[in-house]
């Protein structure tokens, strides 16, 4: 079992329904979603039915109630099988708690019981064409008019905007005060004038996980969509939550690798090259050697960053180095793995060219990892 | 979307190109941009390219072009080939794969052949009439040639042909073939031989859909099935049975250098997108190429390509001395082709997010090129052929 | 001149150290600055550190820590032994190699010797006043055990032993080596058992001089010759012959443990210098710290550290409760000591001409970091052993 | 025979002749000068009289009036023996050059001759303490006092300073112009006053090779000694020297690299571990596969950089790719090399563990590799 302070019987038992529930209700339809660039919509009905959404939302929301273990579970159990790429993480893990954490009691008791139940999809727009990584530089506008605020601008890789009844927008409410000029603003985008959904790009990987550009052209949020109801906190609360998202984006990195590496392990037994098995082979120990270890450290380090963040102590510095480490270090590894593979590992109904073409992704978003080191040098 | 591509680098070359060569790479740039790169998005949902392209490649001379004239070809040497190699990877047009078609099949032809062979096929494979190509690798041998488990047996006038093939390029679209399989009821039983493999027709011959790859969508790949497939006497490569391993293994030292040219060729284009990227995209107040970062892996990509474009020409001089070593090849295709994987995505990594959406030409580039360091003889076979060699 | 180095960073350990370990680390802390840094050039010099340092080491309790009282040692546990070497490596003192004879001379004698063989030399090496050694390695074996040659020939009353050794730390200043040697005469002929061989006075045996090594300089290691010498026959380590292969591999886990813990400790070590030196230092009008490439390398650096001290103790946490395989001890040997070199290399460059000169702490790091990779196992063994067990 | 354009049987005959003065008047004396942390005095005026010292000064100052390769050919044979500490390189391909190029006829017939016989040993002062790679930044001052200049300063690192009697200083004559106040001095260091020769530095490898302290307290510098006459023009000078200083140092990196390689083929083939020999190892077979590889790919760049050097078409910026390409990749593959001599690779007495630490100042000296991507990356 999962070596951790912090993990228990109980979360051992959800893994195994969380595995059933991916098994014979997402394994199924992954190949239709990958070729549509996007999941089914009643799929969320069905995960959040066996309570696989939202499981840190407190249980006054309809929420599970769990901790950081059961976002991981989830997450891990998903990349095991290859799934890595649905969003569930993203709606529950991510914006869930921007609305539970600065929400107002309204916009609590408004969005985050149908959140729970799977009945309103998210998706969360930060990046913008020409700003990036950067987001201070963003310049989506929001301009109060009365009871209302009129929001101009464009977004794009945002993930879920092809379902999301419900889109959390950074836009600046003061154009002039930097990151003190971003607020947050909670968009329902059901037949909102103005608002327009672009392209879903084609990516390297993660196909079932669509990444759209979205238009904003005189939006209008009411008033009390601002999260939290005070302009200017965005940023502040957009870095408050990066650590948090920067350890969920290991988990997957983490768990690919070791699936990988067994997945591997089983191949190069199998398989049969100038009379011997491929694992018979120094070379193909020695690289296996190497990943495996890579691997296991990387267990280690983020189950141990799991506890710490459990216990309060995981602070941005972590956050950056969990990233970049683990999202660098197991792709290398998956990559050693796939060369394994020989021409197999070339073809895109291969588990490890799957997870090739997914892991590429870690290493560029939530902040690329140049980001991070930037991050964690000026703390030296 | 190719807006970021910048103005080729002039050449600075060791290598002695003519004006012949100049004229050569002009039509290949042209061939590329216009009549390929339009079509790339539906020859990759079709999952090949049509045959109409092939003849149309046939009729500005760029088939065949190192055959001579007498059968067809163009009657030019190895350096024609690079250029049309460079040209196409600096498109970023992974199909049709000309230099399977002219480095790879037809030298076997040219090389092997008989000439009542080489007059009945080259011309059309010059024309491009005729696709060509080679079907060794098997789903249980992989890089061991000798593990293949497809045999051809002799049968009074005809031989009977059974076995299966994988990651069959152009397997698809080819209508020649050169198969390797083993021969029985001959002298060199057991032992591999090439074949000639008309596909038009061929009663118990199957082709699947092409394969789906991670990259390279519109360059066919696929799985063969030979079901007792009966072939005419002459179809054998040449005169005699049991030389299709020394015939498969001479050309390699050939088919590496072409894998070196395109991996140099490669990088060259990754890096000039990447610099023009990063010098027009802006983060954090100034242009990403001012970041220290930025400039330092650049910098290390120019050299390594640099470094890489030095010694691919110092082979391909020895090549035409005829002083090429199996170890100096194998060393040229394993650690060209790793370095091409490794600045592709060094580049992909400083276009950040997107560096991972397929409109941008440098994603495309990181798919297309992951298959390098396998196909063409894994790196892993490269470092031991260097290894024993020591 | 250690001028550069920063506090202590704060420790934030998942180990349960509890206050004696911290009264430890203080008392070692002071010996190693006060009593040893200030003699490392003489040491150096000498090739060996005094005599006089261990009695002292063994006055302030720094020796057999973790051995039970009743043999004269300190009854403390691993952390001792870890806060220890922790302490040593910070601060760049090669010599004396208290971690040696604490953790790897002392345990053969506490889990295999007999009663009487505790009693008579444990207190003796708790005090300092003998030094301890292994003699395992040969020069034509390497790191291949069994295929050591030295022989131990029982003759009547007593052992006659030949051979020789090479590579042998404290093969100058031990007065107690832990000898293996393939048996004769016994029951278990040809396989190897464990003798302790007092060197005062010994009639055939031979340490050469302190070999000349890249870095340790005032760690004596040496080549030890065995010419007909004649050992009692309770000179055997515990009760019967052939027993030496168990003993010598079952002790590996925990040496390689340590190893890792002195790996990651001498990271730390290196990156706090570095960090303190690139503060300080300016060029091109700048601190070094401001360009952006040194900020990245010591981000990764820092990274990669961290990340070892959470293997490390997850490894020790693991020992703790008799669960670390020999799989994950030799990931840890391997991958810290990898890590340990690649870090202490970058921060050299970061110091540009002054990480090249022996003054600067950076310099000696990284002469006495390259052996790492290599004792203990070499790396390449590690690998074996996690390959083997997947 | 080494491939290049250029080279010809001439180069062939001289490159046997240094081999065999190296063997019989160098390795014999090495460990004293290793010892002693400097050349003997006498082995310059017997490289001289075997015409190894200013290989490409003109005969007209007694110089042997050859080309980039006679130079590289005794760092070739010297890397080889494991004697690239030598700085026989110093004296007469990087400091010859200035006077050559830059010196007025007065200067170029008081010093090249007795140069080339070796009577007069030199040694170049940039470095300072404060300033490093960055040369603008040096404080050492020239000041105009009559017929002469008054140096005052500190230099660092200056190898050949304890053998030598001639010393071209960099110093500012004119501090407010930036390069443009850097001039270089021919200075005469035997008995003047306010000279004082520092600590002669211990370093991790290159023992044999001085490396000094020196102290200028108004040291006068008749004014003829201000190097071609003219002031202010030594940063360009310094520039202008650079692309060849770099190419040199590529050679010894290459060419010990290729004898790592070939040392270590032999060690493996002649060591038996666990019943085979050491080569008989698919890792050690892989990894010295990749150290051969980078070996070759490093000596075909080379060999092409001094034939384009030769030719008059290598600039700055290829000087900067051909120096930290092969002082890294060739040190990456030594320690490869050193790692499969096991124990016997941290000996001083090894070759290998000599070769790991002199080549890893290349990386650091005539620039570090960092200045260098820097060069290179603002001309991309």
């Amino acid at each position: 079992m999962t070596q951790s302070v912090h993990y228990t019987a109980e979360h051992e038992l959800f893994r195994t329904s969380v595995r059933r529930f991916l098994e014979s209700e997402c394994l199924p339809h992954i190949d239709r979603w990958r070729t549509q660039g996007k999941m089914d919509r009643d799929i969320w009905l069905k995960a959040a039915a066996g309570g696989f959404i939202c499981t840190k939302v407190s249980p006054d929301y309809g929420g599970g109630g769990g901790d950081l273990w059961h976002c991981a579970i989830v997450l891990e159990e998903q990349t095991r099988l290859g799934l890595a790429e649905l969003t569930f993480y993203l709606h529950s893990d991510i914006i869930a708690p921007y609305i539970e954490l600065y929400g107002t009691d309204a916009q609590k008791q408004r969005y985050l019981p149908p959140m729970s139940r799977g009945e309103v999809i998210t998706a969360i727009a930060m990046t913008e064409p020409g700003a990036g990584s950067d987001l201070q530089g963003i310049s989506t506008r929001a301009r109060r008019e009365g009871d209302h605020y009129l929001l101009t601008g464009q977004k794009v890789f945002i993930s879920n905007a092809q379902n999301a009844e419900l889109i959390v927008v950074a836009a600046k409410t003061d154009a002039d005060a930097g990151g003190k000029g971003i607020s947050l603003f909670l968009v329902e985008t059901q037949g909102a004038e103005g608002f327009r959904l672009g392209r879903n790009l084609k990516k390297i990987g993660c196909k079932a996980q669509d990444s759209s550009e979205l238009f904003f052209d005189n939006v209008r949020v009411p008033a009390e969509n601002l999260l939290g109801g005070v302009e200017g906190r965005g940023f502040v609360q957009l870095v408050q939550r990066l650590p948090e998202e920067r350890l969920i984006m290991a988990v997957s990195a983490v768990a690919s690798a070791e699936a990988a590496v067994e997945e591997t392990i089983a191949y190069t037994k199998e398989r049969i090259v100038f009379g011997q098995r491929l694992i018979d082979f120094q070379n193909t120990r020695f690289k296996l050697a190497e990943a495996k270890t890579t691997a296991t450290i990387a267990r280690a380090y983020l189950n141990r960053s799991i506890d710490r963040f459990i216990e309060g102590d995981f602070d941005a510095t972590d956050g950056a180095m969990v990233k970049w480490w683990t999202t660098e270090r197991c792709f290398q590894a998956i990559d050693e793995c796939l060369q394994l593979h020989g021409g197999y590992g070339y073809m895109q109904d291969s588990s490890i060219t799957r997870r090739y073409a997914d892991m590429r992704l870690g290493r560029i978003a939530g902040g690329t990892n140049e980001i991070m080191k930037d991050l964690i040098g000026r703390t030296l | 979307m190719n807006k970021h591509a910048p103005p080729p680098r002039p050449p600075q070359s060791a290598l002695p190109f003519g004006e012949e060569h100049q004229l050569l790479r002009k039509t290949a740039q042209r061939f590329f941009e216009q009549e390929c790169v339009p079509h790339r998005e539906d020859w990759e949902k079709a999952g090949m390219a049509p045959d109409s392209i092939w003849r149309r490649a046939g009729e500005l001379g760029l088939l065949c072009m190192s055959i001579p004239a007498e059968y067809g070809g163009g009657g030019g040497d190895i350096l024609h080939s690079i250029v049309l190699i460079e040209e196409q990877a600096r498109s970023g047009c992974a199909s049709p794969m000309l230099s399977l078609h002219n480095d790879v099949v037809a030298p076997y032809l040219l090389h092997y052949g008989r000439e009542d062979q080489k007059h009945h096929y080259l011309p059309r494979m010059a024309s491009g009439e005729l696709i060509g190509a080679v079907a060794m690798t098997e789903p249980q041998s992989g890089s061991d040639l000798r593990g293949i488990r497809t045999t051809a047996t002799r049968e009074g006038d005809h031989w009977r042909v059974s076995g299966r093939k994988t990651f069959i390029s152009h397997g698809c679209t080819a209508g020649l073939i050169v198969l390797a399989a083993k021969t029985r009821g001959e002298g060199s039983d057991e032992r591999i031989s090439l074949f000639l493999v008309e596909t038009a027709g061929l009663h118990g011959f199957h082709a699947s859909q092409p394969l789906h790859k991670l990259g390279q969508g519109a360059a066919d790949t696929a799985e063969l099935a030979f079901d007792n497939v009966k072939l005419p006497l002459n179809a054998l490569l040449g005169e005699s049975t049991g030389a299709g391993f020394q015939q498969l293994t001479a050309r390699l030292v050939e088919e590496r250098l072409m894998t070196g040219a395109a991996a140099v060729a490669l990088m060259d284009a990754a890096i000039e997108a990447t610099v023009a990227y990063v010098k027009e995209r802006r983060a954090f107040g100034q242009r990403v190429m001012d970041f220290q970062n930025t400039r330092f892996k650049l910098a290390e990509a120019r050299t390594e390509a640099t470094v890489a474009r030095t010694f691919l020409e110092s082979c391909v001089l020895q090549f035409l001395n005829g002083a090429l070593s199996p170890a100096e090849a194998a060393m040229l295709k394993y650690w060209t082709t790793d370095l091409q994987c490794s600045i592709v995505d060094a580049c992909v990594q400083l276009h950040g997010g997107y560096g991972y959406i397929l409109d941008y030409p440098i994603a495309r580039m990181w798919c297309d090129s992951r298959i390098a360091k396998i196909y063409g003889g894994a790196n892993e076979i490269m470092k031991e052929i260097i290894g024993r060699s020591l």
